[in-house]
């Protein structure tokens, strides 16, 4: 038996590693490479139901503590995406996890229709990007009523295609946020989207340094919040949850599985660790296991929530 | 936790000397802060306006350079920048030229820029090659002097420098002349077809500059992803080499926007 | 003239570098230590009306990205305090900011009165730390009402102290937490406050690797949104800043003062570079000034917020 | 980024061997996975208790070790604690002991713990050194055999292992016997003081191991820091020579606890 395979949301993975959205993740052939590169499931970019061209250059920068971004959602638009998932269905049967976000409950509704027409094996619902708040007004992820509401939505409108909520970090209570997920029908949550947001001033022109001046923060720096919000959500529900944020060695993703996470997003690694990451994760978590002693991740998967000494 | 190169973060640098080849064709030099090899590129930020990929062009006596011809607004905004001016000057990114064997150097039109640092560099190391050049007119064969000092050959859509007609002809014809191990190129993709064409039917291998919609230029925003094998230009190239080249079904063909978009 | 001075809720600083609370801030020798060694003022770390021990060990950790705490505002209570403030005065001249927390805005004020008693050169109120939910509910710094009433209950009480409001990153909006705080009186604003709270796991034992399980995440990692909070307050009121998160050199002080801040904190720094850091960062920012022609930070400023191109 | 040194993040090592010198005093030992000086310490971690810092007491054969003693309920705790079980196990932290000249060794209880290392340290460099150690009583000295075997002069309270007394007459005979150029001491406050003075009468030189209450060990918390200089004994120290020991006014008299109150 594969010791990395996981279950989420009834679907089968072979390794609890996930492609975080907004990473490599525009084209069939970009998602179909970190398929084979290890990831137990790929997720799209966030599409839009009309294409957009997203912030100018620089929308993505490396800092010592990893990245900071605001691409401001381009995409394609929906349907250019679908007939890229489509391409990929053809040529890999890694589950692929399509990301949706809109600026209304009921606009993300018509997407999500949309979307689970061409069967994706999960719709991530992207609540929580940081990075057009002047459009869209606050991210409907601090607010509870209104993540509920397009819970609901989405949930109506996606069949039998399961749905995740992916969450920010940035809310009064995540504990409240997920049960409110979990009463509209949620079928998994991913947490975390990019925290902030941050910037980060260019100090020989004293110029912010994103075109967008600020954007969401990902990578290392961001772990330890992850850590703690995958732990938090985990205390208040039991639904499966997409633990993401700073995950670079395996170590990492032991961390948010520990704290509860049944899989794990990789977006930000990739750019120290290349597509190669997820390989090299793998590799580390089996070791583990098999050093330890666990047959399955299931046996770590919570570690972190016994009382007491060890 | 420090993962990211530092020569990756943003940092601007002042202009230190501008060389002006046309009203639309500069270089520009600025204090060699990072090594770069040859094919390599940076990501050129103008504050205030976007931030777009150059090839170095050059690097030399502390200084590194970039050479840029005005085909759109920021290409534009660029030829007003005077010494002086602070430019964000990331990089290197990607994989440049890995020389080896007796070379074939065939540059058209902007594709120069970059064979300029990859003469000198052959130069250097005392490799054997040739060059061949080609541009619609002479102002835009940059640096002619300098290329011609190694010999280079040129052509010339009128024929006011070099022979008249396109450089594939004398790429050709050179390499019926004295053997060639690789060609090395850059410049207009269909350019670029033509010498892997060249390449396949001599048996030998090439590696072509490729350019893609580039956002990030570190391998993670996925813009500058080929189809077919998802190679991401931005790290794994812009410099591809044969066996590479056959892996990208779109090479030739119409390729993405900002968007994400193909267009044709 | 020294280029390095400022001018900050009417005190004159020689340097803009401020010891932030809680790193080294519990003695008069341990303030005047780091007062030798290059800051323009000290903080000591937050009393309370009572002695408090904390929470037990490990209780402050280094990740890579920096510091994780939960301290839980150990302290000796502020009569013990007072009796630190008083020694520092007879032995160094370097202002001295007196933290302060308490539970309510009444006891806040209490507090306040007793500290400005002893006089000295600023009062911070620490509306913001995370680690004490369990005890005092949500940090005021996230809710404006609440963080209204004690400013407002300090300023009573502060006399002719001024006083500055510490604020936290995780608000909804730092803009309207800063003019709350103006409109009841505060005469500065610091921020930020650490970020989270975050969690750290130690894989080898599944365990939290805090007592606490959760705490405070300081340091590098969490500069991108300092920066990016105190450009949110300057653009909302003209207070004074002390703008505080993940400096450890001269650059990230800058992108603070270019953000808006008028003095910067250091905390978490101290951890790699020692009280030493203090002087290095004067002698980088110098250099800095000299370098591109610079009369004073002064014209460095919040040079992050004019338009268009430089 | 990486301002942390990786040994000081947390990690946990399972015990590889308890040593029992009696039911409250043992030594344990776990896989080495830093390299430490004599008199250096480590943050030992019982997880869902608490963590205290211990000296490293010996490195060798790829195995650190440290001994404690019970004491409290963290000590008590240890105790407990078999082969196999995880412990976190930070550092190495502070600044030991910086071995020049002739020595005199003088440890005092629990003091004889990290002067283990130290003696090893020193039969190595094939340096010059004398061994004066005291305790109350028999089993309270632990590896006296190891400590034997270099010589080492024992007093006990009740004479039960070398001669009855007091360490520090024994330290004074042998200052009187032979030259000494530096005392390196550790244990009981009160006996520190009273060799730094021995030290100044001699006019040599001291090396003294202090311990203050910590919470961090990394010099941030300020728990540990001394009156009067300020010097952070987690990161300055532990081990003080006499020009530093001039800087700690509260040396030998009451310092604080951890709230940061000064006890008595
Ligand atoms: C690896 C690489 C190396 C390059 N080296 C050079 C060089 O040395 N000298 C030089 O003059 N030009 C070079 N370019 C092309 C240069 O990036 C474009 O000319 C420039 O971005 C045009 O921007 P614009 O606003 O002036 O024009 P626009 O009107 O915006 O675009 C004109 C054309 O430039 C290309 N382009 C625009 N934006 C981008 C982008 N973000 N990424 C890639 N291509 C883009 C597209 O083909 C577009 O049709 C290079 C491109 C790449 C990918
Ligand atoms: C640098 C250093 C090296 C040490 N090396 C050793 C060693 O090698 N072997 C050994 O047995 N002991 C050593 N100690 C002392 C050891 O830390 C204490 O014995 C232990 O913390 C007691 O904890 P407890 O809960 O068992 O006892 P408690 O009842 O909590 O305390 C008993 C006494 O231990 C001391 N103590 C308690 N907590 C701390 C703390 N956090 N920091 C410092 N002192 C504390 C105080 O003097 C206290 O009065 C060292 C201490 C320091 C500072
Ligand atoms: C360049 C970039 C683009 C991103 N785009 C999206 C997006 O379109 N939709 C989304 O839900 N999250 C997006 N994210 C957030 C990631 O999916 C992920 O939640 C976050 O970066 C934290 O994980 P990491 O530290 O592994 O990157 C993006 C992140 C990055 C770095
Ligand atoms: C160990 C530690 C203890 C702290 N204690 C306090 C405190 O008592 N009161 C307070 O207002 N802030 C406290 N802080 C927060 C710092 O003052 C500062 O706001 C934060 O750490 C961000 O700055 P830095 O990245 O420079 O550390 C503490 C931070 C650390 C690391
Ligand atoms: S430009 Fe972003 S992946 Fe290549
Ligand atoms: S124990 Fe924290 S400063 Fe020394």
């Amino acid at each position: 038996m594969n010791p990395l395979a996981v279950q989420i949301a009834g679907l089968a993975l072979e390794s609890p590693l996930v492609l975080a959205s907004g990473v490599l993740g525009t084209t069939a052939s970009s998602l179909r490479r970190v398929a084979q590169a290890g990831a137990g499931a790929v997720t799209t970019k966030s599409c839009s139901l009309a294409a957009r061209p997203g912030h100018p250059a620089p929308c993505v920068l490396p800092w010592p503590g990893g990245l900071i971004n605001a691409v401001g959602l381009s995409n394609p638009g929906v349907e250019a995406e679908l007939e890229e998932l489509a391409e990929y269905r053809r040529t890999c049967a890694t589950p692929l996890f399509v990301s949706i976000f809109a600026g209304s409950a009921d606009e993300f509704g018509r997407l999500a229709r949309r979307v689970a027409a061409a069967k994706p094996d999960l719709i991530e619902v992207n609540v929580s990007c940081p990075n057009v708040e002047s459009e869209f007004g606050a991210p409907f992820a601090a607010d509870p009523e209104a993540c509920g509401r397009v819970t609901h939505a989405v949930k109506e409108n996606a069949g039998a295609v399961p749905v995740s909520i992916k969450l920010s970090a940035q809310c009064a209570s995540l504990a409240r946020m997920a049960v409110v997920c979990r009463q509209n029908g949620a079928d998994a949550l991913t947490a975390i989207n990019t925290v902030g947001p941050g910037m980060w001033i260019d100090v020989g022109t004293g110029r912010p340094a994103l075109s967008n001046r600020v954007g969401g923060v990902s990578g290392p720096a961001i772990l330890p919040i992850a850590v703690r919000a995958v732990y938090e959500i985990r205390k208040a529900v039991d639904l499966p949850i997409i633990g993401t944020g700073g995950v670079s060695c395996a170590e990492d993703a032991l961390q948010l599985i520990m704290a509860g996470a049944d899989a794990v997003g990789v977006g930000s690694g990739v750019y120290a660790g290349g597509v190669e990451l997820f390989g090299e994760i793998n590799r580390g978590l089996a070791a583990f296991l098999k050093e330890r002693g666990f047959a399955s991740l299931a046996q770590v998967k919570g570690l972190a929530h016994r009382e007491g000494r060890p | 936790m420090n993962l990211v190169l530092p020569s990756h973060a943003m940092r601007t640098l002042p202009i230190q000397q501008v060389a002006t080849h046309s009203a639309e064709l500069k270089s520009f030099l600025f204090e060699q802060t990072f090594e770069a090899e040859p094919g390599q590129f940076v990501m050129l930020w103008i504050p205030g306006l976007d931030e777009k990929p150059f090839s170095v062009s050059d690097v030399r006596d502390g200084r590194i350079e970039i050479t840029a011809k005005a085909v759109g607004p920021f290409s534009r905004a660029l030829m007003e920048c005077r010494p002086g001016e602070r430019l964000g000057v990331r990089g290197p990114f990607g994989r440049g030229f890995r020389p080896r064997g007796r070379g074939l150097v065939v540059g058209g039109g902007m594709g120069i820029a970059p064979l300029r640092y990859l003469v000198h560099r052959l130069e250097r190391d005392r490799a054997s090659f040739r060059v061949a050049l080609g541009a619609h007119t002479a102002p835009e064969l940059m640096y002619a002097v300098d290329f011609a000092r190694v010999g280079a050959h040129f052509a010339t859509d009128d024929g006011s420098v070099g022979e008249k007609g396109v450089v594939l002809n004398l790429a050709e014809r050179l390499c019926a002349d004295q053997p060639v191990d690789v060609i090395y190129g850059c410049g207009p993709e269909p350019m670029l077809v033509a010498l892997q064409q060249l390449a396949d039917r001599l048996r030998i291998d090439c590696q072509l500059s490729l350019e893609r919609y580039m956002k990030c230029g570190i391998g993670v925003c996925g813009s500058c992803c080929v189809d077919g094998s998802g190679i991401c230009i931005c790290r794994e190239g812009p410099v591809l080499d044969k066996a590479e080249l056959d892996r990208v079904p779109d090479f030739g063909r119409p390729h993405r926007d900002a968007t994400g978009q193909r267009r044709s």
